[in-house]
C-alpha cells in the first residue's frame, strides 16, 4: 500500500474524563485506502522532548468523509501536545502504515474483539470494518475503572459489548481475561489489543482454548516505514521491525511464553 | 541552476546530498515520498559477511533534540544482499553505496570483496565505527594503529571508491583521518553515532537492551561540524559530513567547514522527503548567493 | 524526607546538588532568585592565577537543545578574588568551592595553594578540561600522563578536598579518570563541554571569535549519562555527574548511572532556580520510592 | 535593583505592518521599578530552537496600570512565537535587567534621542520617563521605509518627532544620521539605540561635535544577569558584559572607532 505524507485538519479535539482525547481530523488530499489495525506517524512539534514522530493507531477511518480518528491518552509531552489541538490547526502525516488485523474467510464466526483500556482504540475500526463485511463482532473491553473505559458507546454500534474493570465501577470486577464470557462462550477467533500483560493473558487463554489470536504491538519506534530497524520483536522468524511486519501478529508468529 | 556535480574518487555524484546508513533502508522504504534519483546517492544499511539478528529490544531512546539508537548491524548478511536485494535496487537512477561492517579484518575483506564486484555499485562506506556491537567497528575505528589496518586490508581487496566511516568518540578525530588516508582511503565520512545512554527513572534500568548507544539527530551537529572542520583541514581526500542535518541549512554548514557532500540521517525518520529538499535548499543558497557550483563552496569561510 | 547528605572526600553537602563552574557566578547573581542555602554548594568560576580578559565578542552561539560558548576564563585573578569576592561571599551558608584553571602547571598550583589558605573554601574543583584557551587545561586532560602530572603537583599543595573535572573529548574518559584517581584526587566531576562549532552561513564565518567552543545544555545528557556511567564502574572515588541537566529527572538519572552528587550547569540560566528544584524534586522521588537516603540511590540500577 | 522572575499575561499583541508587533504585558504580582532602557529575559517555550532565553528591550513601562510593552521585530524562531502568542497567555520574564540611561541634571538640557528601526523601542519609555520628569525630549527616529517606521505617533506624545526612511517613503529620505535637523540644531545630549552601524555613525557625530552621547548595545547573550560571560563589550576598562554593565554605554567607555 501506497505511504503518504500530509498534513491533516483537526476537525474536533473532545476531551474524554482527565485522561484521555478523541481526535478527528480531515485529509485535505486523497483519503488512501486504510485497513483496521493500521497507524499513523504523527509529527506533534518541534520542541526538545518531542523531536520523533509519534506512532498512534488509527481508531476509526471514515472514507467518505475523509475522517481519521485517534484516541489519545495524555502520558507524555507528545500527546499532551496533541490533546490541546484546536480545530482547524493542522497536524503532519504518515499514512497509512502496518499490516492491520486478518478478516476470517467464513462470515459465521464468532469474533471477540478484546481491548483493555486506550489500547481498544484500534478495535473499534476494525469491528465496524467486520460489521460492514457482514460479520457479527463483539467486544470485550477492560480497564482500570469507569474512567478508562473509552468510547463503550461508539462500540456498540458494531456489536455486543461486555465490560471489564478492575475496581468494579462498571461491568464485571476484575481483569478483562477474567471475565465470565470467555468461560460462557468460545470464540472462533480473538483479536486483542492492550497492555503487553494483558494481551499475553488473552493470549496464553487462546493457547489453551486453541483459539486463533491475533495482538496488535506497541514497540517503540522512530521511523514507522522499516527503515530504523527499532521496533523490533523476537519472532520465530528471528527479529523483524512491528512497523512493516506488524503491529499485528497472530500470537503462532511470536516467542512469547504462552 | 549551480552546478550541484561534485566527484568523491571515481565517484560522480549529481548532487552532494547522500543519505546516511542505516537511515533510509535500502531506499525502496521511502520510493512512496520522493523520487530517488533526486539525490546524490544512497548509503544502503550496514552489511556483514553473515546474517547478524542484531541486539534486542528496546533499541530506542528519544533524546533532547535527539535519538540513541542500539541496532546492533541487523541484516540478513552479503549473500542476501546480492541475491534478493541488489536485483531490486541496482537500476535505481542514483548512486547505491553499500556500507560493509564487520568485527574481524577477515570478514570486513571478504565482506568488502562480495560488495566489490557488484557492478552497479560504485563505492563501499566502511564502517569502523559502530558503537553498538561488541567487538565491532568501534574497535577498529578509536586508534589509528586499528583504523590503518582494516584500511589497509580492504583497500588490497577492492578497486571501487573507498570511503571510511569515522568515529566520533575519539580525542583526535583528525589523526584516524589521516591515518586511514595513507592506506589509499578516497574519502571519510563522519561522523557515526557519539557513545549515549537514556535510564528510565521509574523502572531504574537503562532505556536501552545494551545499557548505551549511539546519539545522533540535531543534537550532535555542533560536535559534527567542529570534527568535519578539524579533518578536512588535516586530510587531503574529500570529507563527507554528516550529524544532525536536519535542513539546506545545516548542510550548507557542513559545507562551508569543510564537507564536499553531505548525508541526512536521523532526519529522514521525521520527514522522509528531507534529502530531496536539501538538495534544492542547497541549489537555492548557491544561486542566491552567486556560487557557480557547489564545488566553490567547499570550506569558503571567510576566517577561521 | 529523606537523608539527603553526601560526602565528597572532606566535603560534606547538605544535598547532592552544586551549581556548575561558569554558570552561576559567584553565587551573589542568583541570591534575588534563590536562598542559597538551599543548595550542597556553589562551584564559582574559573579562576587563574593571573587575571584574564576572556576571549572575544561573540562568545556564544544557541544551538539545538544547547548552547556553546567560548568565554575563555575571563576573571578578575585569584588575587582579586581573595581581596574582593571571597569576603561578600564567605558568610553564605552553603559550600563555596573554587574552580582553578591554568596554563601551566606552575600556574595551577600557585593559584591552587592560593585558594587552599581560604578557611571557608572547602574544596577546590581543578579544571583540566577547558577547551576554549590556547594551552589551556584541556591540554593535560587529554591525555592521562598530562591529567596525572597536573594532579600530582597540585595534590601536594592542597589538602582540601580536590576534584577533577575532566573532559569528554577523549577515547576513554575512564583511563583519565583512574589516573587521576591514582594521584589523590578525592572526586572527579564529569562532563566539561564537548567541543563543537557553528557556522553563520548569511555571513560564511563561523559563529564565535575562536572558531570553536564548548557545547553544553540538554543535547549534551546522553553523552555525559554515559560517561558517568563507564567512570563510577572504573573509580572508586566518588563521581560528580553534569551535562544537560535541566530538572530533577534528569538527576535522578545521573544518580542512578552513578554519580554521588551532580552540578547544574547552563539551565541555571533558563530557570535561575532550577537548583533549588532539582533538589526538591530528588527529595520527593527517594520519598515516593522508599528510599531512605540519596546515598541509597548512587548506581542503584536493576541491570547494566 | 531586585530582580524577579515571574509569569506575565499577555494584555494585547497587535501585529504591526508585516514583520513587528506590539505585546502588551500584564504583570500578576509586584510591578517592580523599571528605568529606562532596562531590558527582559523572555522565556519563548522549549522548542529545540529556542533553547535560551530571548533578551528584548522594553519599549514601555506603566507601573499605574502594572504594564509592560514589548516591540518585537520577527526575525526568528523564538520572535516568531512571541508574535503568535495571544491575549489571556503567559509569558515567563526576568525583569528588570541591566542598567539604563542616564538622565540629566539640570532640565533645560536639548535631549535627542535617535532611533533606528525597531531599536527605537527603548526610547519611548525613555521619552516618556523624561518628560515626566520635567525635560523636553525630541525624537529622530530612521527606518528603512515607512512600514519599517514603529510607533511614530506614540513618540509624539512625549516629544517633537523627526523622522528619516532609506527609500524616502515617509520623512527626509536617506539615513538617519543624515537628517538634516543635525546640521541645525546642536543637541546637549544624545541617545541611541539601533543597528551597529547606525549607533556608530551617530557616535562618530557626538564625538565631532563634542556632544555627550549614549547607546545601548545589542550583543547576543544566554543569561542576562552577569553570570555566562558572553554578551561583552570591549570597553576601556576591559570585557565587561552589557546585561550587567549596560546595556547602555556612555561612548567614552567603549573602544569603537570614533
Amino acid at each position: 500500500m501506497k505511504k503518504y505524507i500530509s498534513d491533516w485538519t483537526v476537525k474536533e479535539n473532545t476531551s474524554i474524563h482527565a485522561h484521555y482525547c478523541l481526535l478527528k481530523l480531515v485529509s485535505g488530499e486523497t483519503f488512501p485506502e486504510t485497513l483496521p489495525g493500521q497507524f499513523v506517524q504523527v509529527r506533534v512539534d518541534d520542541s526538545s522532548a518531542t523531536f520523533l514522530r509519534r506512532p498512534i493507531s488509527i481508531h476509526f477511518a471514515n472514507t467518505a468523509d475523509r475522517e481519521l480518528w485517534l484516541l489519545i491518552q495524555r502520558i507524555g509531552k507528545g500527546t499532551r501536545k496533541l490533546s490541546e489541538l484546536k480545530p482547524g490547526q493542522k497536524l503532519n502525516l504518515i499514512h497509512p502504515l502496518g499490516k492491520g488485523f486478518s478478516i476470517p474467510d467464513t462470515k459465521n464466526k464468532r469474533l471477540l474483539l478484546i481491548g483493555g483500556g486506550v489500547g481498544a482504540a484500534p478495535l473499534l475500526y476494525l469491528g465496524a470494518y467486520l460489521k460492514e463485511n457482514g460479520f457479527q463482532p463483539a467486544f470485550l473491553l477492560g480497564a482500570r475503572s469507569e474512567k478508562d473505559l473509552l468510547q463503550s458507546e461508539e462500540f456498540g454500534k458494531y456489536g455486543d459489548v461486555y465490560l471489564a474493570t478492575e475496581d468494579g465501577s462498571r461491568g464485571e470486577k476484575g481483569f478483562v481475561t477474567a471475565h465470565s464470557l470467555l468461560q460462557r462462550e468460545k470464540a472462533d477467533f480473538l483479536y486483542a489489543c492492550g497492555p503487553k500483560p494483558m494481551m499475553l493473558a488473552v493470549a496464553k487463554y487462546a493457547a489453551q482454548q486453541a483459539i486463533p489470536c491475533e495482538v496488535s504491538l506497541e514497540n517503540s519506534m522512530a521511523c514507522g516505514i522499516g527503515a530504523c530497524l527499532c521496533c523490533v520483536e523476537k519472532t520465530k522468524k528471528g527479529n523483524v521491525c512491528i512497523c512493516t511486519e506488524g503491529p499485528v501478529f497472530n500470537i503462532n508468529q511470536l516467542t512469547w511464553p504462552i | 541552476m549551480a552546478n550541484l556535480n561534485i566527484d568523491i574518487g571515481k565517484l560522480h555524484l549529481k548532487n552532494p546530498v547522500l543519505t546516511a546508513s542505516g537511515t533510509f533502508g535500502y531506499g525502496t522504504e521511502y520510493a512512496d515520498f520522493m523520487d530517488l534519483s533526486r539525490i546524490g546517492g544512497v548509503i544502503v544499511k550496514g552489511t556483514t559477511l553473515h546474517p547478524r539478528e542484531g541486539n534486542d529490544y528496546p533499541r530506542m531512546a528519544e533524546t533532547p533534540s535527539g535519538m540513541l539508537n542500539a541496532v546492533g548491524l541487523q541484516n540478513k548478511g552479503v549473500d542476501f544482499f546480492i541475491s534478493d536485494i541488489y536485483p531490486q535496487i541496482r537500476d535505481v537512477d542514483t548512486n547505491i553505496i553499500v556500507n560493509v561492517s564487520g568485527s574481524t579484518i577477515e570478514d570486513y575483506v571478504a565482506c568488502a570483496e562480495k560488495i566489490g564486484e557488484l557492478e552497479k555499485i560504485p563505492a563501499i562506506e566502511l564502517n569502523i565505527s559502530c558503537p553498538n556491537v561488541k567487538q565491532g567497528g568501534m574497535a577498529f575505528g578509536t586508534t589509528c594503529a586499528g583504523a590503518s589496518e582494516v584500511v589497509k586490508a580492504v583497500r588490497k581487496a577492492v578497486r571501487k571508491t573507498l570511503i571510511v566511516k569515522l568515529s566520533p568518540n575519539v580525542t583526535d578525530i583528525a589523526e584516524i583521518a589521516k591515518a586511514v588516508e595513507a592506506e589509499g582511503a578516497d574519502s571519510v565520512s563522519l561522523i557515526n553515532t557519539l557513545m549515549g545512554m537514556a535510564i528510565n527513572i521509574e523502572m531504574r534500568r537503562p532505556v536501552l537492551s545494551t545499557v548505551t548507544g549511539g546519539l545522533s539527530g540535531p543534537c550532535v551537529k555542533p560536535v559534527a561540524l567542529r570534527m568535519v572542520y578539524q579533518t578536512s583541514r588535516a586530510v587531503k581526500i574529500p570529507v563527507i559530513g554528516l550529524g544532525g542535518i536536519s535542513g539546506w541549512q545545516d548542510a550548507v554548514e557542513f559545507i562551508l567547514a569543510g564537507a564536499t557532500a553531505i548525508q541526512i540521517g536521523t532526519y529522514n525518520f521525521i520527514d522522509p522527503t528531507v534529502s530531496r529538499k536539501v538538495g534544492e535548499g542547497i541549489n537555492a543558497y548557491l544561486d542566491r548567493n552567486g556560487f557557480r557550483s557547489v564545488g566553490e563552496l567547499v570550506g569558503a569561510m571567510e576566517r577561521g
